[in-house]
């Protein structure tokens, strides 16, 4: 079965290549697609899924019949978590392939590395990764949280909901953790936490010897205060990270760990019962109880072939993404970068949650955040979710550098317009 | 021998350098050409295709440097990539102030990444990196002290072998480990990107991706040609002597860890330039580039090459370059087996690489 | 649908009795079905309320809904007990979250407190001292006047001092103090800074405080102490069980691996394989995946040997070289057969959780187990080197090859047969990593590096030196992380080898005659 | 009288097992010393000491008056003037026989020196003297690799000569020759000794005799005997060592 597994993959590359045969000679009735995700390397782990993802969806579309009257035509390439073979494979796909769009990049580096790539060339990205935020390109379209989308409701909850009055903001050290904890520690700040009730703590990637901090952590959460820890903790690093929770006999009810990292891809490959009753916070959960969302599992594990196979939130970002490219190639009438950049703002889609997202004009969604609590199956008990929408800021409202930057691209044309100076610095494209 | 000129000797006494050194002159003048023919044309070559050449060449020199530390001093350093990412920090450094009020916070002095992780003020080690001419320096000056030094303390106390390959593996994973911090003030795992320009040229600018392009060319030749120089003059001679029976010549009366400290320090400073040449054209740098595996393949591509003989590195450099790109854009799941597999075969069936199958192989 | 414990039928059937039992059972009902509601607080409520009636099936229905057993019908809102996995449709399981859970357990404890067994009384009180309020302070003092089990009435005295700190009588504060001050419990700690933050009118009640806080505080440093000394050593299990086959590989043979972390990464999969075949004896697999993982790991060593290193012999750089391309494609195999996604290994019920030594000290299970493990494997690799003739004939060879084949050791088939004891130690490394970290294809890159420092670290040649050399490591790098933070400690922990490396090439303990140096 | 070597007192042991122990011996200059006895005698951990492969644990090593060997390391010992031909012939096989001498030959042998001077006039002369010494004029262009057993003994020998050392400590010479370069031999050490000190370890008495005029006998360690040839072998002492094995 896992056998058949690679033999599939094998056989979609060869029909990848083939494909690039097959589009020189057709190239002016099909509409290039580009898919710039790990299909190896560190990265492989999550992006290859996005990957099979984005050509599920190019492959209905064209049973719809195409766009615009031709069809979808996928160009993947695999840039091996490679960072700079990110803007190297970017720079193929726009300049050599010629796509019309791309869908891709999970970690933020790799985005950092292809964005001036796409802003030289006026490519068009969808980034479907929750992120930190602190970014608004022309060129991109960022489908994942922002942080106001994650990070804020959940510690709101936590807080609220929970009682939770001492902290711990326990991250891999990259820039997704780094950002996301200072954006909350302003933000618990202005709230009145003290500072002795908020403890940081940063590990490497892949870190794998908890004892001592999941001690500390314990110490910390014996002072008498509820005590709640919010983890931006990074893929490999998590496992071993929860089995030392539930030795140290650590549980959800003394010491509730948020995770917003944690999703049911990362689940399946853990033994959850230490985690149970330990929570996360994302914009969609596979258990979510809707149409859409049934759906879309449904036909997922069609093209997948297999009945078991999970589904997880950057996934939504990329049906969102993917579907409001669509609609605003349509009512643009083409596939024109600028034409549809200009298009895609105030477009809406339905979400997978049963509620619309709409693009706004800081190249961000409106989405709802939904916590969730680990079940035994590795699946999440919804036990909390915002009123209505929360649209996604780009520029952190409690961060001094970028109180006062607003990114606006119909009325400012600006994705980090600085109020105070009334500049737009940065991303000078000539 | 000694009747040839020393220049013709160097330049033409070995008909692979010979070869070599015509074909890098070729491409260095085609490639510009055809790249400024106009779009239409269908000899045209895109700046995509120009800068990757460019950046085969970097690796071409890195190449090169491994070479004349393991195939002609018997050093297998396995570290010889954290010398590269060193030079290109330094090179990064200055394009990250290059960048100036454009960064997207408009800050004059302070990099994004410091002021959303609201730094105040600069660090010590990033001053002077807005001079060019401080950063080139540093790019020499910083992988040579890091080689100097370890090399000193290892040569000195005779830690050879496969003891020094691993103790310039952990020297790698250390400074990865420390690069990948944030507290560095490098910028931790995203390193430095989004560079705006170079000596005052648009960094994205295809002629100023024909002038990397060149200064890659040259530093090539230039690095090939002094190694080669190094490696036919009586130092070469002693050096390889050393290989091949170290205690002997120290009984001739040849310091010894003199000698592999010069050629240490020298690739070392090799690689700094490679690296510091590398990161303006493929647009950025982070520690990722320490990851041991990479000093690792850089081996390999010498092996495959065949060690020992400078054309060899480039042409394995190019060659197995070539190969992963091909193989990661075609089957990906292949790849790790095709460079296993690599290793395996050069090891057992070609210790002498490609090259080595050319020539009527003496023992 | 017929096996459902229905509680609606036992509910209509009780109405039949007493009418004060009638009207109780109508607010049970009444109770149970503000269950039926999808805001936690509600639910909340409703459960103190229904613990509140005392009903005999209170007890039942708390423990179902904590067990996320209780259900609704859609229609009629019925609730019902339901034991089954999948059942019907039209129910629709009545949800918890944490909050509510605990608020369960405590309610639950509540009834616990009249059990007969002593156990099950202790674990109550222990429970409700968890989040001590009034009533149950109430129903704690009232269980102190019958308790008869010692340790049962030690902890509600525990807990109840620490109410007492809060009491207006000076002396009852003073007896509590007093109580407290054996006591390590954390809370005790905190309501003893609190007592003494809103500064105690009473002189004797202050300074006994005082004198308490400071001893709490001396014994818990010094089972911090412990506790660090303890992380530091079941690290070190963790770089010595990873190191020794090397230890085998390249100390005896001379023999440079790089694909030793990739046995280990073996050995971890095989205990998911395992687990796989075994699914309901989670136990047993892991012990029998340790003689698997060795088998496994050792016959894929012996290939490497066959087929790769032995015409490298003397030549270990390229040794070096070939073996990690062996590495590259054991990690690809992996990928392709188990894919790249992490896989679960469970931990065996007997191997999670921590052996409480006393409020302030416990060790983890599966770190002790580790660090046992790793003593067995060491002493056995001992025992098979000093007292076999193998062990006899590998140590003649790591001397002197010639002379060896000289007396007639069939140094190939020895070679072979080491390096595949080598690889089997790894494995069964593997086994034991799989129960502390990741089971994934790179797990074995992870342990690479830090392996070799062991070993040469320790001394090429020289097991004890592996064993020593690692144990140093890991507590070294244990006390400098609390001041380091875990990156620079692992960092410091590097540079600081490769300079003992150059001081003294030989590692701690040089090995005599014929060393493997390259 | 000038004395070039002193050896006082030397002990060295490794593990436990003396290998010297406290040995006493001098050269002369422009004497030619023969050093016999039996396996494990110590004779090629004396030639260690020397050279500053092996230091000794006690004992003091002088090279004329000034120089204390125990201070040098080995390219310093070799600057000083002490030269030193292997038990076991080890030239440079990947070098041609040229490129063995032109390392070998005397001349500042700093990494810059040997980077951009070329070699001087004089250092040519010597080296193809030496060719011409050792006869391997012919051969001069072919790697050392390539050649016989008995022609790499006197490349080596050669590579010493080209040294200029004023000490030449030759181990086991003719090992594995044949009789006529055998006799090359002897004649070529003769012709050394005058110029240079020689100190040789032997076994083959014929050619100890052929060549020695005073003889040093080392048994576990120290000096048993020393004296002429027929003294030596009249001595009971060593005539019980030597049937003694």
């Amino acid at each position: 079965m896992t056998a058949k597994l690679t033999l599939r993959s094998l056989a979609q590359s060869f029909v990848v290549v083939a494909l690039f045969a097959f589009s020189s000679a057709h190239a002016q009735d099909t509409i290039k697609v580009g898919v710039l995700h790990s299909l190896s390397g560190t990265m492989a782990i999550s992006e290859t899924t996005l990957k099979d993802t984005v050509l599920m969806l190019i492959e209905e579309q064209n049973r719809k019949g195409g766009l615009l009257g031709k069809k979808l035509q996928p160009v993947v390439v695999d840039p091996a978590s490679n960072w700079p073979l990110f803007a190297e494979k970017a720079e193929q796909l726009l300049v050599k392939d010629k796509v019309a769009v791309v869908f891709g990049c999970w970690t933020s580096v790799s985005r950092k590395s292809v964005l001036p790539v796409f802003e030289k060339n006026n490519g068009l990205l969808f980034y479907p990764v929750q992120y930190e935020g602190e970014e608004s390109s022309k060129n991109v379209f960022y489908t994942g949280a922002a942080p106001n989308q994650q990070a804020i409701p959940a510690v709101d909850y936590l807080m609220n909901d929970v009682g939770v009055k001492r902290w711990v903001l326990a991250g891999t050290d990259y820039v997704y953790p780094r950002t996301t904890n200072k954006i909350l520690e302003a933000y618990l700040k202005s709230k009145g936490v003290k500072s002795e009730d908020i403890m940081i703590n940063y590990t490497p990637f892949g870190h794998s010897d908890w004892q001592r901090i999941v001690a500390d952590i314990k110490k910390f959460g014996s002072a008498g205060k509820k005590t709640g820890v919010v983890s931006t903790i990074n893929g490999d690093a998590n496992v071993p990270f929860y089995k030392e929770l539930g030795n140290q006999k650590i549980s959800a009810e003394d010491i509730p760990v948020v995770a917003f990292s944690v999703g049911e891809e990362e689940l399946s490959g853990i033994d959850t019962k230490p985690l149970v009753g330990h929570l996360a916070a994302w914009n969609y959960f596979m258990s979510v109880d809707a149409p859409a969302n049934k759906k879309f599992i449904g036909e997922w594990r069609r093209f997948i072939k297999n009945p078991k196979r999970v589904s997880n939130d950057p996934m939504e970002a990329h049906v969102i993404g993917f579907n409001m490219w669509v609609k605003a190639v349509e009512k643009a009438k083409t596939t024109d970068v600028s034409k549809v950049t200009d298009a895609m703002i105030g477009i809406e889609v339905p979400n997978l949650t049963g509620g619309t997202a709409k693009m706004l004009p800081n190249h961000h969604l409106t989405k709802p955040v939904l916590i969730g609590e680990v079940r035994a199956d590795g699946q999440f008990d919804v036990v909390w979710q915002t009123e209505g929408l929360v649209p996604g800021d780009a520029w952190s409202d409690f961060l001094p550098g970028s109180k006062d930057i607003e990114a606006d691209w119909v009325k400012l044309k600006c994705g980090n317009y600085n109020l105070k100076t009334q500049k737009c610095s940065g991303q000078n494209y000539e | 021998m000694p009747s040839k000129h020393p220049l013709v000797e160097l330049i033409a006494g070995e008909r692979g350098t010979a070869i070599f050194l015509a074909v890098l002159v070729v491409v260095c003048v085609i490639v510009p050409v055809l790249h400024a023919l106009p779009e239409s044309s269908a000899l045209h070559l895109s700046t995509y295709t120009m800068t990757l050449i460019g950046k085969y060449m970097t690796y071409a020199l890195l190449a090169v440097a491994v070479d004349l530390i393991w195939g002609y001093c018997g050093i297998l350093s396995l570290g010889h990539a954290a010398f590269f990412a060193l030079g290109g920090y330094a090179m990064g450094m200055y394009l990250m102030r290059q960048i100036g009020t454009r960064g997207v916070y408009g800050d004059p002095l302070l990099p994004d990444f410091m002021v959303f992780l609201n730094w105040k003020e600069l660090p010590w080690f990033w001053h002077g990196f807005d001079m060019f001419w401080f950063a080139a320096l540093m790019v020499i000056v910083v992988p040579g002290l890091l080689a100097l030094g370890f090399g000193w303390l290892a040569f000195r106390s005779r830690v050879t072998g496969v003891y020094l390959s691993i103790i310039t593996q952990a020297l790698t994973y250390a400074l990865m480990l420390a690069f990948f911090r944030n507290d560095m003030g490098l910028g931790g795992n995203n390193g430095l990107t989004d560079f705006k320009e170079i000596l005052g040229a648009p960094i994205n600018a295809p002629s100023t991706r024909v002038a990397l392009f060149v200064v890659s060319a040259a530093a090539l030749a230039f690095g090939y040609l002094a190694c080669r120089y190094l490696t036919i003059s009586r130092a070469g001679r002693v050096v390889q002597a050393i290989r091949d029976a170290e205690s002997r010549a120290r009984f001739i009366g040849y310091r010894v860890e003199r000698y592999k400290l010069g050629v240490f320090v020298f690739s070392a400073v090799l690689a700094g330039i490679a690296g510091a040449l590398y990161v303006p054209q493929v647009g950025i740098i982070n520690p990722s580039e320490f990851q041991p595996i990479n000093s690792i393949e850089v081996v390999i591509w010498v092996a495959v090459g065949g060690r020992g003989t400078l054309y060899g590195a480039v042409a394995g450099a190019v060659l197995v370059n070539y190969a992963k790109s091909y193989f990661t854009a075609a089957l990906p799941e292949f790849w790790l087996y095709a460079l296993g597999a690599m290793f395996v075969a050069v090891t057992l069936f070609l210790p002498r690489g490609v090259v080595g199958l050319r020539k009527a192989a003496p023992a | 649908m017929v096996r459902h414990v229905a509680l609606w039928m036992l509910i209509v059937a009780l109405a039949c009795q007493a009418a004060v039992a009638a009207d109780n059972d109508v607010a049970f009902s009444d109770a149970l079905a503000a269950l039926t509601t999808t805001n936690f607080k509600a639910k909340e409520q409703a459960a103190s309320a229904l613990a509140a009636l005392r009903h005999p099936d209170t007890r039942a229905t708390l423990q179902a809904l904590l067990d996320g057993q209780l259900y609704y019908r859609r229609d009629d809102k019925q609730v019902l007990i339901v034991k089954e996995e999948a059942p019907a449709d039209d129910l629709v399981r009545i949800s918890t979250n944490n909050q509510l859970r605990k608020t369960l357990k405590t309610l639950i404890a509540g009834f616990d407190l009249a059990d007969s067994s002593a156990q099950v009384r202790l674990a109550a009180v222990n429970e409700m001292l968890r989040a001590l309020d009034a009533q149950g302070a109430a129903a704690l003092r009232a269980q102190q006047e019958k308790e008869t089990d010692s340790r049962v009435r030690n902890s509600i005295r525990t807990g109840l001092a620490i109410v007492d700190l809060d009491s207006e009588d000076a002396n009852t504060r003073l007896a509590a103090v007093e109580v407290l001050t054996v006591s390590l419990n954390p809370d005790a700690y905190n309501g003893l800074n609190a007592l003494l933050a809103k500064r105690e009118p009473d002189a004797r009640v202050q300074a006994a405080a005082i004198d308490a806080v400071k001893r709490i505080e001396s014994s818990r440093s010094f089972y911090g102490a412990i506790e660090t000394l303890f992380f530091g050593l079941s690290l070190g299990s963790v770089l010595v069980l990873a190191a020794i086959g090397l230890a085998i590989t390249f100390g005896v043979m001379g023999v440079i691996n790089m694909a030793h972390g990739e046995l280990i990464m073996l050995g971890a999969y095989t205990t998911y394989v395992m687990q796989l075949l075994m699914p309901n004896h989670i136990g047993a697999s892991v012990l029998v995946s340790i003689p698997v993982a060795f088998v496994v790991a050792g016959c894929v060593g012996i290939l490497i040997e066959r087929g790769v290193v032995r015409f490298l012999y003397g030549r270990p750089l390229e040794t070096l070289l070939a073996t990690f391309g062996v590495s590259l494609v054991l990690q690809q195999i992996v990928r392709d057969v188990f894919t790249a996604n992490n896989r679960p290994v469970e931990t065996p019920a007997w191997m999670s959780g921590s052996l409480q030594f006393n409020e302030a000290l416990s060790i983890t299970y599966n770190r002790l187990y580790v660090v046992v493990f790793m003593l067995i494997v060491f002493s056995a690799l001992l025992l098979v080197l000093k007292r076999t003739t193998l062990g006899l004939k590998v140590r003649a060879v790591a001397q002197n090859r010639a002379m060896a084949r000289a007396m007639g050791v069939r140094t190939q088939w020895l070679d072979a047969m080491t390096f595949g004891l080598g690889s089997g130690i790894a494995g069964v490394a593997g086994v034991a990593l799989s129960q502390l970290t990741n089971v994934g294809p790179n797990l074995g890159q992870s342990y690479i590096i830090d392996s070799f420092m062991v070993v040469v670290f320790g001394g090429v040649g020289n097991l004890w030196g592996t064993l020593i050399g690692g144990m140093s490591l890991g507590v070294v790098n244990q006390l400098l992380e609390p001041y380091a933070g875990a990156v620079l400690a692992k960092i410091f922990v590097l540079v600081a080898l490769i300079l003992f490396i150059q001081r003294r090439p030989r590692g701690l303990f040089p090995q005599k005659g014929r060393a493997a140096e390259g | 009288m000038n004395r070039m070597l002193y050896l006082e007192d030397i002990s060295v042991s490794f593990d436990g097992f003396k290998a010297l122990n406290a040995l006493t011996l001098y050269i002369d200059a422009g004497e030619l010393r023969c050093v016999i006895g039996p396996n494990g005698a110590g004779k090629t951990t004396m030639m260690d000491v020397i050279t500053g492969k092996t230091r000794p644990d006690a004992g003091s090593a002088w090279f004329g008056q000034t120089t204390d060997l125990l201070k040098l390391t080995e390219p310093e010992i070799a600057e000083a003037g002490i030269g030193r031909k292997f038990q076991k012939p080890t030239v440079f096989e990947q070098h041609t026989v040229a490129e063995n001498l032109q390392l070998a030959v005397a001349g500042n042998k700093s990494l810059w020196a040997t980077l951009f001077a070329p070699l001087s006039a004089k250092q040519r002369e010597r080296i193809d003297e030496v060719l011409e010494t050792i006869r391997l004029q012919d051969r001069r262009d072919i790697r050392a690799g390539a050649l016989s057993h008995g022609q790499k003994q006197w490349l080596e020998i050669g590579m010493l000569l080209a040294q200029e050392p004023r000490l030449l400590l030759v181990d086991e010479p003719v090992a594995g020759m044949t009789p006529q370069e055998v006799e090359r031999t002897a004649e070529l050490l003769l012709s050394l000794a005058g110029k240079h000190s020689v100190m040789v370890v032997e076994h083959d008495m014929d050619f100890v005799r052929s060549i020695a005029n005073k003889v040093t006998v080392l048994h576990e360690g120290r000096v048993l005997a020393e004296g002429t040839i027929d003294d030596v072998q009249a001595d009971p002492r060593v005539v019980e060592v030597y049937l003694g094995q």
